[in-house]
């Protein structure tokens, strides 16, 4: 059980390494993901084809939860799942054979990048805006009547918390007084649309007071803020004190999917100087917690990671067409 | 309402030596209650399931019996509960979720279709998602347009959950018993006048006999519910029963009518009507939900298909095309009568 | 332009009137809607066949939000729609009409007793949960567009405060200023369930804070308080100061429809005593407002319109059956 | 994303002398365009429809010309949003609402069928809900089971709303004219492979000659896109594209297909499919939507309830069943192909 109020040094830099990791990771997959969409830009074309949501500048979010979890409680994500779903511990390689549409990925290529599920871990994601919250609901419940301390964490963006599927959850889970701790990840926009313009309020967690949980937001993308409020909501989760909201102000470092030229974006300047990842690294430097040479290694490590994963995928069978039409049901054919 | 009245819930059942008798909606409710008590991962959950016991009656006696943590009623939010049912199941439990009328879809139909009926086949099959979502379907008592519909045509044309649609006691038994036990999600569509409810227009098919032990009714296959040699007609549900009655009646000049249950819409079982056409060379589908881009459009086509001389005559005897009108005039004008299926048997009968 | 603070007696004795004519038709409809359902009760029998949601107990809430509104507002209602319609000055026998499935009725005797559409006082009503309340957003938008200072109340039961497009309308309706007034009827019931086991907040008014937008919950079924609180939320909507939430502790005197034996109901044995109407007349009485002869003259007047409008409804020519597929389209038929 | 790559939202348009061209997109986007110049009450409403200019382009320029008050980016909350439409609809506005993919239909469907199909139909034609609702279908870029669905059976099963589904330029246009001047609610569906967008496969068909004026493609009438004796192919969307590129294979081996582009799903122009069938003899349904009991079907049944005995041959290309895979080999093998429409061709000259 994690002390929830001060983050030892080793703490600190085990979420500087996720951060790392994800990190490291979208930028692979970036490179994979235009390295073959050319001449032009065909997002059908190349080894990775379809839509590309990378969470870039989104690593606190995820580093703070996965330090509390384990793979026995359950996490559900959004159309943006990459960072959440390494600081889970899903494996890397199936993963990343499910971005390349192998035999091997965690859905054998029928998912895809926005519809990953992993059993190890009880992650899921799903492609529709707040609908990944009701799973959640549910492996909670499942949780509750065995009788475990275990519990799920339901991620999602600010643009999703006006959708009627947030505020569902966020009652049912309240009443019923469910181990689920909701995190709003708020990174300004949705696709193009700016936070001013889809939410009437300046804080979701405010709206927690409407369902009686408690709600807090995290300022200024703070990994370390992260991993206290989700310790705190963990914690009564594991202890039967109902549901918590967390929204955390994070950043999109990147376009909401690739292919985003960004015209609309009016912050875009001042974006690079934000990226979290430095401003954690300069700070564990300085207070010692961290050594240039420990940088390099967790960097060098993670790249060791990423590339044998993607090493992996490149090498793993594509499925056979033949079976295209196999797993719509775990019973019988249709006829 | 100011003068309570106290209506019983189900029509009394008739006992018959040898042969118990149960309503369709006592029928879903054991076969819930049997599965409750061998497995406990089952539970049930919707509006008004517990004190209420369920609108339409399916799930009375239930929370006596399981208590409220295995009975639960909800807030009206049907994503999130219908949701929450999909990650139950997905961590092993087989949730039975109750969506009151089926004309709700429309609130909480991304949870159906994208991931209780897609999660299967998007994990490549490590994740199985073993739920029931049942619901009451279609009209006949002036409930108006939101409340009188069928809609199993769109359920059955989203691909990945089962379809069932049971016309009688025996079959609701079997199949709800097939549909908690499946690994699969199983859409379960009862149609309120095949329930025998004792405030609804009775229908004596809706009181029948049914074993008392656990059995299933297998999902994918259909019942040949009267056999006849002149005319095929295909249909489902409360139909079955108007078809039947029309049988009847027509025996008696001579006409003899095939009427295939079909049970299942999904997976369909093609070969029962096909088979049944073969012999009939005319084919009736009779169906209450809407007409174009339904159920009897995938019927007629799955024959020819297959081979399009079989057919002498074809026709449809469906809801056509309209909202459910409120008016009881107008609304059996749109449905799908006796009289108009007796009407299509005799034009089939000439062609 | 009314005063908000103060009523005056005739505007007392108006509310007094209002309710009782709600009443009156409610205790009519019921006479009629079992006349002729039995050997037993067969739902689907007699003149007015089907669902029966019958309101009354909760005059209040109408006869409050009525007395601000004129024919160029808007309202949208519930299942439970027929004291909102009265109050807002519906056509008693066109209204009637239609519930007895007639010709003359407000849709040819298509809609039913849910679904009341009249364009005369832009009234509107859906069987479906809280979906009532997106189009009132889409009426008060289009009196926005027109620089009217017309308003839209859009009606909705304490149940349906936990269905997706509550959230979704409050939100929307304060982000874009829309003049809207959203009133909650909390009748303590959501068919069987009790609102404790349906809502993780004691008030929905506390739920306004979610949207920024001014909460205020009305207690003891007051009539003055709704007209209170509803006359400044319309003034706000009409100086173009946006959406409010109102709730209304109020009563469902009768069953959830008719046929409801309530066995489930807790609370039965106080009902009677909560009734809103003899409680009003008693206030009114012993303050001056009203003489004994008045709240005669008031409940003959009001059986006059009610029997007279369920007379007409009587005599009026049921559709006929060959039209049962027109209207589905204003232009040409489905082929 | 970490290198911006400037895209061009269309493809290039090349002019050719007298004949302007226009990809669908920018059809589409001047069809409103001209319908908001005429008419104050017209509307556009949507995610991402204003600076984006949506996502599939269908309303890129709109927010220069006519400002935020009239072109909303809304919050994603598609039930409010929708049935905001509806309400300004029914207050004699003509809000043209975007969703952005059909496949999000399961959140908001409730106020897609059960209000905006049906409020003129329960007001018994007292009020009209001049509304065009348009969403973006269809996969083949690998999107998954989420975001590649067509579901045009979907609405087309559903009574209340005319269903248009364009497949290029001219038509594009023309319909949404048609469909924003209507008085009844209309669902226009696109499908992304026929927009033209500069960053999707490139279809040469979705670049064509569209004329400057307004003018619309009547709702309800389909077209030949080629003549031919031999096979008759009823399809639509992309699948049109496809079909002509195998009757023009096909047609140097001397067999003639006619192509006939339905247009509209509701009405639909049954006459158009039986005058075709009744000259060939031979149908096969080409469609991108889930094969069962949908579109396929419909049109099948619609030529055999009119007369059994036309058709020597029939067949189906269409979705097996089975929700978008997401490997690109896997989708190409569910997806109704140029190879698998051939297939289909020759087995029916075979037969
Ligand atoms: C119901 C639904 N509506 C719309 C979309 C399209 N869509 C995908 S991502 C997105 C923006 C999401 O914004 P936010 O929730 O803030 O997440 P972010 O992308 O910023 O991580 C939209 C509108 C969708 N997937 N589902
Ligand atoms: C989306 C949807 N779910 C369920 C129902 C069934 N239903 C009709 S009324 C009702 C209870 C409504 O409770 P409340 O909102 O408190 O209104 P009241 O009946 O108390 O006036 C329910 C569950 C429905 N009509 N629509
Ligand atoms: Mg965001
Ligand atoms: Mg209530």
């Amino acid at each position: 059980m994690v002390d929830r109020s001060t983050l030892t040094d080793p703490e600190r830099v085990a979420l500087y390494r996720t951060m790392v990791l994800i990190r490291t990771y979208e930028e692979a997959i970036l490179r994979e993901y235009h390295a073959d969409k050319s001449p032009g830009f065909d997002i059908g074309a190349g080894l990775v084809p379809g839509e590309m949501h990378l969470s870039a500048g989104q690593e606190p979010v995820a580093a703070g939860i996965g330090a509390h979890l384990s793979a026995d409680d359950a996490l559900t994500a959004t159309h943006r799942p990459h960072h959440v779903a390494i600081a889970h511990g899903i494996d890397l390689r199936a993963m990343t054979a499910e971005i390349f549409g192998r035999e091997t990925g965690l859905g054998r290529g029928r998912g895809g990048h926005m519809h990953l599920f992993d059993p190890a871990t009880h992650f899921s994601c799903s492609g529709i805006i707040a609908e990944g919250l009701p799973p959640a609901l549910g492996q909670a419940f499942a949780f509750q009547r065995a009788g475990s301390d275990r519990v799920a964490v339901a991620v999602t963006g600010e643009g999703a918390a006006n959708q009627g599927a947030f505020h569902e959850s966020l009652n049912l889970a309240a009443l019923w007084q469910l181990p689920v701790v909701f995190v709003v990840e708020d990174n300004d926009w949705g696709i193009s649309v700016p936070r001013a313009a889809s939410t009437s309020v300046a804080s979701n967690a405010d709206r927690a007071a409407a369902y009686g949980m408690p709600g807090v937001r995290v300022e200024d993308n703070s990994v370390e803020g992260v991993w206290q409020a989700v310790g705190e909501a963990v914690g009564r989760a594991r202890a039967g004190d109902g549901p918590s909201l967390i929204e955390v102000h994070t950043l999109r470092l990147w376009g909401h999917f690739e292919g985003d030229a960004q015209g609309y974006r009016s912050d875009l300047e001042g974006v690079p100087g934000r990226d979290p990842i430095p401003t954690y690294r300069d700070a564990l430097l300085a207070g010692g917690a961290l050594t240039e040479a420990d940088a390099t290694a967790i960097s060098a490590a993670a790249v060791d990671r990423v590339e044998d994963a993607i090493a992996y995928a490149k090498s793993s069978p594509i499925p056979d067409p033949a079976d295209a039409l196999a797993y719509v049901f775990a019973e019988g054919a249709r006829s | 309402m100011s003068t309570t009245i106290d209506l019983p819930a189900t029509l009394p059942v008739e006992p018959e030596p040898g042969r118990r008798k149960l309503s369709t909606a006592k029928a879903v409710s054991e076969a819930i209650a049997q599965q409750m008590r061998t497995d406990d991962g089952v539970f049930v959950m919707g509006e008004d399931v517990g004190a209420y016991g369920g609108i339409f009656s399916a799930t009375t006696g239930l929370l006596d019996e399981f208590g409220p943590r295995r009975v639960l009623d909800t807030p009206i939010s049907e994503t999130a509960f219908i949701g929450l049912g999909i990650g139950a199941a997905v961590e092993g439990m087989r949730p039975v979720v109750e969506l009151m009328f089926v004309d709700f879809f429309g609130v909480c139909m991304d949870q159906i279709y994208n991931h209780m009926a897609k999660i299967h086949f998007e994990s490549g099959g490590n994740v199985k998602v073993p739920m029931v979502l049942m619901s009451a379907t279609g009209g006949g008592y002036s409930d108006g347009s939101q409340h009188s519909q069928n809609l199993w045509g769109t359920f059955a044309h989203l691909p990945g959950m089962k379809v069932v649609v049971p016309s009688n006691p025996y079959d609701a038994k079997g199949l709800m018993t097939a549909a908690i036990r499946s690994d699969d999600p199983v859409v379960y569509l009862f149609h309120k006048g095949v329930m025998g409810l004792g405030w609804m227009k009775k229908n004596p098919r809706s009181i029948g006999a049914v074993p008392e032990e656990a059995y299933e009714v297998p999902i994918g296959k259909a019942r040949v519910a009267r056999e006849g040699s002149d005319v095929t007609i295909v249909t489902l549900s409360l139909s079955v029963h108007h078809s039947l009655d029309v049988a009847d009646k027509l025996a008696a000049e001579g006409i003899d009518v095939e009427v295939i249950d079909l049970r299942s819409l999904v997976p369909l079982d093609r070969d029962a009507i096909l088979a049944s056409v073969s012999k009939t060379g005319r084919l009736i589908v009779v169906d209450e939900d809407y007409q174009s881009f339904g159920v009897s459009g995938e019927v007629i086509a799955s024959v020819v298909e297959r081979d399009p001389a079989v057919l002498k005559h074809v026709s449809r005897v469906a809801v056509p095309d309209v909202p459910i009108p409120y008016a009881s005039v107008l609304e059996y004008a749109v449905l799908p009568t006796p009289a108009r299926i007796e009407a299509a048997v005799r034009e089939a009968m000439a062609s």
